[in-house]
């Protein structure tokens, strides 16, 4: 046993680190959202540059093109993902990557942004319509294909996050069944570790926001982070995200090697894990920016709606610990 | 221990509700949210009925030319304008909460004479200059200075959660005139006309995307020295004493505004099906909601204590940073489950799918601030910790 | 309305509080713990001592020999008895003082140790049943009367709350009916606000011990009480103190003149909000006090375990809760 | 990153699960919890099984006797003891995880030689001496006197929460010998032969009426200058070499036998009925179990991620104090929940109508502890944020 990221993981999140800083970084996020919003919220650019970086054809195997690499791998770009606040569809590509056939080829080269949905949500919101060539749609028999362009529905005016635009449907297109409920499943329980990954990189990243503020803003004559009241939230905030840590890598090696644990709990746990511990942290990097931390210009609250969002797919918190207490 | 309102408690209540059942009606359509004008128009206009009907400045003290009520007459009607779906105090808030108690108290008979009416007719509107973007939590660290020139004060120097700045007539404003004197010993309140030249605002966008604060910056500003109020470096005193009008009644308000909210939320959960089930069938939710209740039970009854308090001693008791921490705290559970109650429709601040979504998320976003704003609840516990039960200062 | 207390009001409580500490000091409750244990934990002479001072005979009319005064006095006077621990069915025999005839009497003047039991609840625990000289059952047709001594079961070798005798019961004899339904709902409500009283009563001690001891004990060159993550504890403590002082002595006023409110509200509420101020003040005042929290010697734990009896009396948090959002 | 096990460590786990399923069932009858005398005859009676089969010390450097596996050895012993239902370290915890590696790092030949033998092979049983009655969260302001006299240093002062200081054959102290040098520089570390003239012990009763701990008077006890481990003033730094021995295997058992409660308590719910419908049909308690298995799936996995680095790096990375400050309040939320689900059953530290009440009670009641002993969680998020995340410290 060996559970610490190897030299080529290593290499890998630093890789993948330095491109999304440089990327995305502030500006290019601020950009984006301030002045120069696209349709869906997904930069096209962006959207190739990433697919170039094999951030959806991560898992494919090297003979069809792709990098050939695991599960673990991808949760530690996705988490880097998540750090920046890359939006878009970018668990619901990288699952449709694996597809076969053209629609597959297409997402892992960045050429078509998929999205995905579980059929039976109620409410029916679907994320990032508008950007969409393509709509997976999750059911008990498999996964159904459906047109974008054929589905009817209202723009929601104010999403929660900026980032991710939702539509609201009323009914969608049946569909093409293009795989199975084997497949179905399996992709569940990937999209819940990625997703987990992707809050992972939230709760890190907004540990190390209030941090920073705890060590630069004064009150008092001394730095905010002096005072055990705001050192104890930003303790528990790293708590949080180490538990997370650990329990998102976990869940993405026994995917990858099932025999070293019990899959369907250790995936339930990394969701349940990642998503407290980036929505929790939200709220306590909030407080400890106190007022700055109610404003737009602070990126706190950007971090902490996409982890709302990110809370509400592949299964809740109550759902997924009820799940969890059924295996018991 | 009576809960029982007196014979003219009732009274006043009853004149109350007859007059609200026949003003509400009148009241024109709500204005949007970022029309500052607007809700200026709306907020004074309400406020010139209740001049005109008799409650304005119900509090403050006759000589004020308020109606110097009792803290229970105030309860009672905040209680009963919450109720009948009045509008709030809104552009008034500072005039008549903050700035006309500490005019009545600290200022001049001319002061008196010439602010204190127009508050009450609703001709003015007054804002807040107090924090700074370095003075939150520790307000008397701050830096905006006024400089003696003559008979006027100039002021440098810049504030922060400034509400209805950009159509306010008045700011009430602490500045520091003495840097060299301990900070709480140099500072002075001042009232600023907010068309002096000088005057910059800057709308703040919060997490809402509204601008409901601004930034005020102070360039050069020539203030007469006429505009203070209370002694020259005496400013934090005078804050003091307005600070200790509020009674009690401070949450009234917002106290039945929840209790309203969780009716309501229950009501929903009768109406969301979550896979397969009623919400309502769930019972974490439901002893969720029943545990709210009693909390908002138990603050009702604290604020008849505190109000009660206040009424014999005419000065309120220490409970006001007990019942903020618990409040606020209490109020964020409430929207954070509000927000699981909503699942995949939390991703929208609309109504989607027939659910409130819109209101929802906008307060469960705005509840972000209520733990924040008006001293953390890291403060009030320290102010609990200190000041009521005896425990030593920070070093 | 004019919700703080009477001249009356505050001299009843003074006398209480006098009479508790004197009666009922920190010495005694000690020695009748350690050295001088008496059966079902009841000491017959300060219960006579009690009856004397109007415990049990407080709410009793005047007429028939009782002091006529309310529920809110009775839980002015119930606070003061959870201050000081006070061992015993005490609440039960209040509540046995209201019998008509002899039961009633002999209640009221201390001459009999009366115990309560709801007939339906399990696993049936009946305390203090040593000292019992009677047993009354509610049930949903009404109050019956058991003989104690004809109650067969096992007791408890060890009971959570050292001074809270328990014996655990198969079935109960059937016993005669004393009292009707609506007696017994009334009973319920009452013994729910006096309970909550006693809570609050042992919330506000834990309050002071917490902020005493972290006054006095020194670490790091400074008391304790000057480092936010204890002086906080202790502020949370307050706070949950004054919210259930404020919870309780309104449904005491409502019971008294139901005009003011509604009283199953404001019952369920003092007894939530009691219960949880109780059982929270005893966690967090053992952790104030550190180690010594965990030892015998502070009283720190025998506040809490006597919290955690009263938690189960009278409807627990859950069922409470439960019925409070049936009123939404 | 892998979880696989590799193969040697496979057959280290088959291996060793073969041994305990021969040696367990011919264990004794486990002693009264109160039995001081019969609880070290157990415990040394089972180390003397494991030196004999070859699994004493496993932890230790070869050179101290010890078998010098690794870290995941380790905690593969640890996991299959534990499910194996094989006794605790007990009487042996500070011998074999305090003293010996203290007297292995810092010790001369000759005491290794003399002391660390008897360890491995359960002939001696070791106290701790650290604690004092005024130095606790800050345990080195400890006021313990050694005052050199010759060959000998005399020893006056007082210990507390000393586990098996009855039964003891040393103690591992520290003890003050510059009382003008600060905190940390003038503190020795002893070994104290507990049969030496001056010490007395009381012991100090808990809030489960047990006594886990004693108090250690030692009054002009002389102790010979051979017994000191490290130089004179250095046992601060002597301490802490042992303190980063863990290799994040401390809480290996601990979370093992969590994982089992929970399945335990998931039955009882399906057992019990509690208000005319089955426990387990309470969506709140059946949502509350399955966060905690959560909570303990991950630390388990940040079990093995702690223990991964400690076999990379050699030391253990500084999540101790995170893994700590997470599991011990996740295992009183766990004995919270029990307490819960017993209802009325939990007025009695026995059990009662068929439900295991006696322990879990019993372990309700020593789960209060876990947030005290071994540095409080205050203290622990100190660490955390001041040595972790790089927060000033207090002043």
């Amino acid at each position: 046993m060996d559970f610490q990221l190897s030299e080529d993981q290593r290499d890998l999140r630093s890789g993948v680190r330095e491109f999304c800083e440089g990327r995305f970084g502030r500006d290019r996020m601020r950009a984006l959202l301030d002045t120069a919003p696209v349709p869906g919220m997904v930069d096209r650019a962006l959207w190739r540059e990433l697919a170039d970086t094999g951030f959806f054809s991560l898992r494919v195997a090297e003979d069809a093109g792709g990098v050939g690499l695991g599960v673990a791998e991808a949760a530690l770009v996705y988490e880097e993902a998540g750090r920046v606040l890359l939006p878009g569809p970018l668990v619901a590509t990288h699952l449709a990557a694996s597809l076969p056939g053209e629609p597959g080829a297409k997402a892992a080269a960045g050429d078509a942004v998929v999205g995905l949905i579980e059929g039976d949500s109620w409410p029916l919101l679907i994320e990032h319509l508008d950007a969409l060539d393509c709509l997976l749609v999750l059911t008990d028999e498999g996964i159904r294909r459906v047109d974008p362009g054929a589905v009817r529905g209202v723009r929601v005016a104010h999403p929660v996050d900026p980032f991710t635009p939702v539509t609201s449907v009323d009914e969608l297109p049946v569909g093409e069944l293009v795989a199975d409920a084997l497949v179905a499943d399996q992709w569940r329980r990937i999209g819940a570790v990625l997703t987990g990954a992707l809050q992972l990189g939230i709760a890190g990243r907004l540990t190390e926001l209030a941090t920073r503020y705890a060590k630069e803003r004064e009150q008092f004559g001394r730095v905010i982070g002096g005072f055990q009241a705001v050192k104890h939230l930003c303790a528990d905030m790293l708590v949080r995200t180490e538990l997370a840590r650990a329990a998102v890598y976990a869940a993405a090696v026994t995917l990858d090697d099932p025999a070293v644990g019990d899959p369907e709990v250790a995936v339930l746990t990394a969701k349940v894990m990642g998503d407290d511990a980036a929505t929790r942290n939200g709220k306590d990097a909030t407080q400890v920016h106190g007022g700055m931390g109610f404003t737009w210009e602070v990126d706190v609250h950007l971090y902490l709606k996409r982890a709302w969002v990110h809370a509400t797919q592949f299964g809740g918190a109550e759902e997924n610990e009820e799940a969890l207490a059924a295996t018991l | 221990m009576d809960l029982r309102y007196t014979e003219a408690e009732e009274r006043f209540r009853a004149e109350l509700r007859a007059w609200l059942d026949r003003a509400i009606p009148l009241l024109p359509a709500k204005p949007d949210r970022n029309d500052w004008p607007g809700r200026r128009a709306y907020d004074t206009a309400w406020q010139r009925l209740l001049f005109e009907a008799g409650y304005a400045g119900l509090h403050w003290s006759v000589e004020a030319g308020g109606k110097g009520a009792t803290p229970t007459e105030h309860l009672i009607f905040l209680e009963e304008t919450e109720r009948a779906g009045a509008p709030y105090v809104g552009a008034n808030f500072v005039g008549l909460l903050h700035a006309g108690p500490t005019i009545d108290a600290a200022g001049t008979d001319e002061q008196r004479r010439r602010y204190l009416p127009g508050i009450l007719r609703g001709d003015d509107v007054w804002c807040q200059g107090f924090s700074e973007p370095g003075a939150g939590s520790d307000l008397a660290s701050l830096r905006t200075r006024a400089v003696r020139d003559g008979d006027d004060y100039v002021v440098n120097g810049s504030k922060i959660w400034t509400s209805h700045a950009e159509v306010a007539d008045y700011c009430e404003m602490l500045v520091r005139t003495d840097p060299d004197a301990p900070k709480h010993k140099g500072i002075t309140w001042l009232i600023v006309p907010m068309d002096t030249p000088g005057i910059t605002i800057r709308p703040l966008e919060t997490v809402m995307g509204t601008s409901e604060f601004a930034e005020v910056f102070f360039d050069d500003v020539r203030v007469p020295v006429a505009n203070r109020v209370g002694e020259e470096n005496d400013g934090w005193r005078v804050t003091m004493v307005t600070l200790s009008f509020e009674r009690g009644t401070a949450f009234v308000s917002e106290v039945v505004a929840c209790q309203r909210l969780l009716r309501e939320l229950a009501a929903l959960a009768k109406k969301v099906t979550r896979r397969q089930a009623s919400a309502w069938d769930d019972l974490a939710l439901r002893r969720e909601l029943g545990h709210l209740t009693a909390e908002f039970e138990a603050l009702w009854a604290l604020t008849k204590w505190n109000v009660s308090e206040a009424q014999r001693s005419g000065v309120p008791g220490v409970g006001g940073s007990v019942f903020k921490l618990r409040f606020s705290e209490t109020k964020q559970k409430v929207y954070d489950l509000a927000h699981r109650l909503l699942g995949r429709a939390a991703l929208a601040v609309d109504d989607v799918a027939g659910l409130p979504s819109g209101s929802l998320m906008d307060e469960r976003l705005s509840s972000l601030s209520y733990t924040i704003a008006a001293g953390t609840s890291q403060i009030q516990r320290n102010i609990v910790g200190e000041r009521i039960l005896g425990l030593p200062k920070e070093r």
